[in-house]
């Protein structure tokens, strides 16, 4: 075959250290490779290679029908995903910012995750894109979507932090047979502190376990996404300050949550915080709050705590989305708080 | 003499599969709105009283073959007809309504809302509107894979107005896919005159807008229907892409049974009555000699027996068990029964 | 003026007992007769009076200006009201059923919910609509969608649970300046048990402001809407089987969420119970048990538990959809378990 | 002299209004870009290079009165041109995208992203097609409260693809609302181009569809678009319903300022660059003796001069306090602060 391969999906074949994008874009070129029934749509994916370059070269490899540019439509080209997974392909859409998923909320929620239990059979596809702050995006540039998804049956969450993982999770989420949500944190794909030497075989991360980022004993920190990265940060901070152990449980599936993993982790400290980027009210820290009270309660020697955005659409100015983020600080003075219960 | 083509190249046992389809599907409404009646049945039931025509003549030219290789169709609620004829038989229907454990959907959804890949049937989902979506993708499927499938959605004049309809189609169209898209005028959405609905006379005026090709066809007419039909599947067939239908007919029923029409005037109701596309066609093929008025009255008898038999069989099977209602959310992830069901937790440290 | 009003709006009016539908039709009737710039919208509410009938009548006497029948497009009209919103008008959409917001995701999320934040000034809306399962509607037609929105700031989220409620409710809704999600459950529309006779003068319930429903000193249960009634059978159950005493906390409205009311009550009883009808994972216990943690721990003598609908599509078989559904019996199980713990 | 028509009824101070209004649009978002390479501003910048003439030609024949009783115009994030003649000034067009404390969204929201409803300004949300939706129920209460007022949304070509444009214009339509939908058809939506995005050649021909008049335009003729609104503006007003405009023009420049053009034909972009709206206008204005170099060398100028004036102004304020991310969710909900901010809790028994 004469077609190359795009250049920044080749760093662990030669190697090399590879960004969180470029893993995932290794993700998705090995497994369009490996399985011809897997293809990609959405917006810009082709020509352009994707709003993040992710795909770039995909179209020149794959070809029109593999890699297609859509209109803007993401009711219509979700819908198309689920109906091309019924005729036994695998499609992955990308939502060009995961803010665009809000048109398509109907067809995955009332199609796509209930196809299974109204009897068609599997529905493997993934629908992935970026999320999060951070960027001055604003209000439609800047969102985190599981809290749209996360109460809806049917459907599985992924939301990656690590290099490693985004890559072993977006292929384990094409291979699954049930559709899943891959969110991507724009503030992960290029930070250079994340790249990472991936084994050059074939590997995935199975969906639905947790990953002790960080041993401790003291307090639980649960948390996914760019979140584990601040959360690590904070961490250090308090043990070398404070001596306080902490112990990061990054999620990495959201749905279905490793009940077990939170459960085993805030038996041992008896503390637990959750971080998320996402908006307070409403957001995962709640069901996690439920588990642990189910599950672990007697084992609790303080308040379940979290360290969250505040209740606000994602403003532009700078200033404030920092005032309106989670800030490593807030993180810090928890685990403090907590430590000191 | 069983050979001879006698009109649209079909020959007399086809245009008695045809007269049947219709018959069927009348006589398993019919028996569907007793079982209400009696309190067997409950949500709602649409029916198709009057506009069978569309449900067989859409289905009828499709390759409908039950192996999982054949054309695709998604009917809306009211198409009993067309999910006859793609294989779905009248006990499944009746399970289906009566929510069997037997049933497609075991017990998990009602009427037409199923999927059976196999039959090519596509069940639709609450949203209407959504399966020109699905469809795209399932003609777009046909199309990478170089199969010469066809996909046809079956909706009503309402679901035009949906965000859904436009983005499907106008997906489809953009991708040339091999889909048809059956727009079922039936006047009404529910108690919205299409007047209401949109302002235009015909919606294969929706065509131009979309680069597709359109046709309208009389949809009382059962054989004006399956020839548009088949020039629509033709021509996607051949690669020439998304072909638009109107078929023109009339609610005579309610929008569920519930609904007393109280908002439809009288005289355009006995308009209607009168075309009733079975008896319109049952009187020409009097007519033309087609058939005769003995083996179109067994055929009626013949429909009504199967439908019978298949109501009778279904009312005396079981519904599911109730935890059933855990199973099948995921290939792979098992729902826990509710605790309060089950031995009660010890959250003590043990 | 000849025209007459519709009996069923005009049982309070003459003293009578009036159901929870008929409180509701009275409530719009009289915000749009003390308000000519309240107006309606949705699918067969003009000359079919909606799919349940709520709004009969009202076309001939608001006309056709202030009823509209619109075409199948819940996105456009819920934009519409919006509009109409920022041209000073009031406008209530009903959604014919609830389920059926889902295509409106987008533009409520998006626009509605971040107007004000935008710079906009008042947005007031309301959108209502029957949800709730129990009447073989199947997964489409039996939907509760608090959760959908729970999460989106800038909305806020009713839902009534008694003919008074309703009727106070729907008329502080329209008169907000906030976009509210008005949800009215199928189950008690009708219900003869709840008929009430009403004030006949105007009132109003103040949103974000829960209800002591029934008072107790053992247990708390956090409940709303249909879950209410289930929840005092409940009660009364184990207070006469075993002298258990519940305090049921009505929530009223959900967002935005009464802390005080559920602090004050789990500070008096130290155990909490939270009831809803809604599916399990990411429910509004999860948000309550944040709450709780975050300001009456120490008061808790028993982990914060949950009696919810299961993770799964609403069923259509009445078997399976009775599984489905929270009933009687696992309160009356969940409150012992919480008594004697 | 002043007062005489020289064209589409307009007056030398009206044809130097228009010419103005491009030039400051231009230099507007030139000043942007500078300030971006600097790093003074973040986020994407959508420029109208090459299409100013929809975005002055469209909003000018509407009424612009900033009492909040004239017109309503929903823009594009690329409208510098139709935002400003609506009455926004450069000063809080920079306010914007550097994010003031000052600036119309007070640092909430980025470039044209705001709503001004005294100057009849509807801001754009993200998802393209939705306003739409908004403007259909503007032109709804303008019909519903008797007021003769007119809407007009801005929109691009990948934008007509959405169910939300689908909605907003057959409700609007079907409503006989006082709206004009004008699409601007810039050959490209980011790097798809428009026949990837639909089968028709023109968007005029989805009128049919919606049962609404249509026009299309040189869009790079500002005379052009402003005669097709000022039609499409005066049926509205005459209760005559919904208008669509297509616009034909071309985007010279990247879909922002990341996006380096490479999938656009040279020779393409320099065919357009012949066809600059403004160079277009002011040669137009030289040999119709409408107006002199000098003139339209000091409009320029002067256009330059205003948007340095009001970019360093802007540049010298302040941002807003973080804290104010915590106002104006709600009308009567106060946010509190994160905890971790403030003096920290004692959930203890007290
Ligand atoms: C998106 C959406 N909104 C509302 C409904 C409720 N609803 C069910 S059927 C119906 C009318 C449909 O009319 P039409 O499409 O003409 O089909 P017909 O009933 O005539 O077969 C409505 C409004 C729905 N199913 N989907
Ligand atoms: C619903 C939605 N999906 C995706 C996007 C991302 N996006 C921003 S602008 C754009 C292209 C818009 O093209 P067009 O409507 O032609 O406007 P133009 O950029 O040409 O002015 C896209 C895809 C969006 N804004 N909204
Ligand atoms: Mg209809
Ligand atoms: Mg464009």
């Amino acid at each position: 075959m004469p077609r190359t391969k795009p250049e920044h999906v080749t760093g662990s074949e030669r190697g090399e250290p590879v960004t969180f994008l470029e893993a995932i874009g290794e993700g998705l070129f090995e497994e369009m490779e490996r399985d011809p029934s897997v293809f990609l749509l959405g917006e810009d994916i082709g020509v352009y290679g994707g709003a993040f370059k992710l795909t770039r070269g995909f179209l020149d490899f794959f070809g029109e029908e593999r890699v297609i540019d859509t209109p803007i439509s993401e009711a219509g080209f979700t819908g198309a995903a689920a109906g091309a997974a019924h005729m036994g392909l695998r499609p992955v859409v990308e939502m060009q910012y995961m803010d665009f998923i809000s048109p398509a909320y109907d067809i995955i929620t009332n199609y796509v995750a209930t196809s299974r239990y109204r009897g068609s059979g599997p529905l493997p596809m993934v629908i992935r894109g970026p999320v999060g702050g951070g960027n001055r995006g604003g209000p439609f540039h800047s969102q985190n979507v599981e809290m749209a998804f996360f109460h809806t049956p049917g459907l599985k969450i992924v939301y990656p932090s690590t290099p490693y993982d985004a890559k072993g999770l977006i292929k384990a989420s094409i291979r699954d047979e049930d559709p899943v949500i891959f969110e991507e944190h724009k503030g992960l794909y290029r930070a250079p502190f994340l790249r990472e030497t991936l084994p050059r075989e074939d590997f995935v991360v199975p969906l639905g376990k947790a990953r002790t980022a960080r041993e401790g004993k003291d307090v639980t920190i649960v948390t996914y996404g760019l979140m584990v990265h601040r959360s690590l940060e904070a961490a250090g901070v308090v043990q070398q300050e404070d001596g306080i152990q902490v112990e990061v449980v990054d999620l990495r599936t959201l749905l279905p949550l490793d009940d077990e993993a939170i459960v085993a982790s805030v038996r041992k400290t008896g503390k637990i915080l959750v971080v998320h980027e996402d908006t307070r009210t409403g957001g995962i820290a709640g069901e996690i709050a439920m588990r642990v009270n189910e599950r672990a309660f007697e084992w609790l020697d303080a308040p379940i705590l979290r360290v969250t955005a505040i209740d606000a659409p994602v403003p532009y100015s700078g200033v404030m989305e920092d005032y309106f983020l989670p800030q490593v600080t807030d993180i810090v003075t928890a685990l403090r708080y907590l430590a000191n219960y | 003499m069983d050979e001879q083509t006698l009109v649209a190249g079909l020959t007399r046992p086809q245009l008695h599969e045809l007269f049947y389809g219709m018959a069927l599907a009348r006589a398993a409404e019919e028996r569907l709105e007793t079982q209400a009646r009696q309190g067997l049945v409950r949500g709602n039931l649409y029916r198709s009283l009057g506009q069978e025509a569309c449900s067989v003549g859409v289905a009828y030219p499709l390759r409908r073959r039950g192996d999982g290789i054949g054309d695709v169709l998604a009917p809306t609620v009211r198409d009993a007809g067309a999910v006859f004829l793609m294989g779905a038989t009248p006990l499944e229907y009746f399970r289906q309504f009566l929510s069997r454990a037997t049933s497609p959907s075991r017990g998990r959804e009602s009427g037409l809302g199923f999927t059976d890949l196999r039959r090519g049937l596509l069940g639709p989902i609450g949203s209407v509107g959504a399966m020109l979506e699905v469809m795209a993708g399932v003609t777009l499927a046909f199309r990478m894979k170089g199969e010469d499938r066809v996909g046809v959605v079956l909706c009503g004049d309402g679901s035009t107005s949906t965000g859904a309809w436009h983005e499907g189609l106008n997906l489809a169209a953009a991708r040339r896919c091999p889909m048809v898209v059956a727009v079922i005028a039936n006047a009404w959405a529910f108690s919205t005159p299409t007047s209401k609905q949109t302002r235009i006379g015909s919606f294969t005026e929706r065509a131009p807008g979309y680069g597709v090709h359109a046709e309208s066809a009389d949809g009382n007419d059962v054989i004006a229907v399956l020839e548009a039909t088949r020039r629509a599947v033709e021509r996607a067939r051949a690669g020439e892409g998304v072909t638009l239908l109107e078929l023109r007919t009339y609610r005579r029923v309610g929008h569920a049974q519930h609904d007393a029409l109280e908002y439809v005037p009288a005289a355009e109701l006995e308009e209607w009555e009168r075309k009733d596309p079975i008896l319109q066609f049952l009187a020409r093929m009097l007519a033309e000699d087609w058939s005769t008025g003995g083996e179109l009255a067994a055929l009626v008898h013949r429909a009504e027996l199967e439908v019978k038999d298949a109501a009778d069989l279904a009312v005396t099977e079981g519904e599911p068990e109730g935890v059933t209602a855990l199973e099948a959310v995921y290939s792979d992830v098992e729902l826990r029964a509710p605790w309060t069901r089950l031995a009660l937790p010890d959250p003590r440290r043990s």
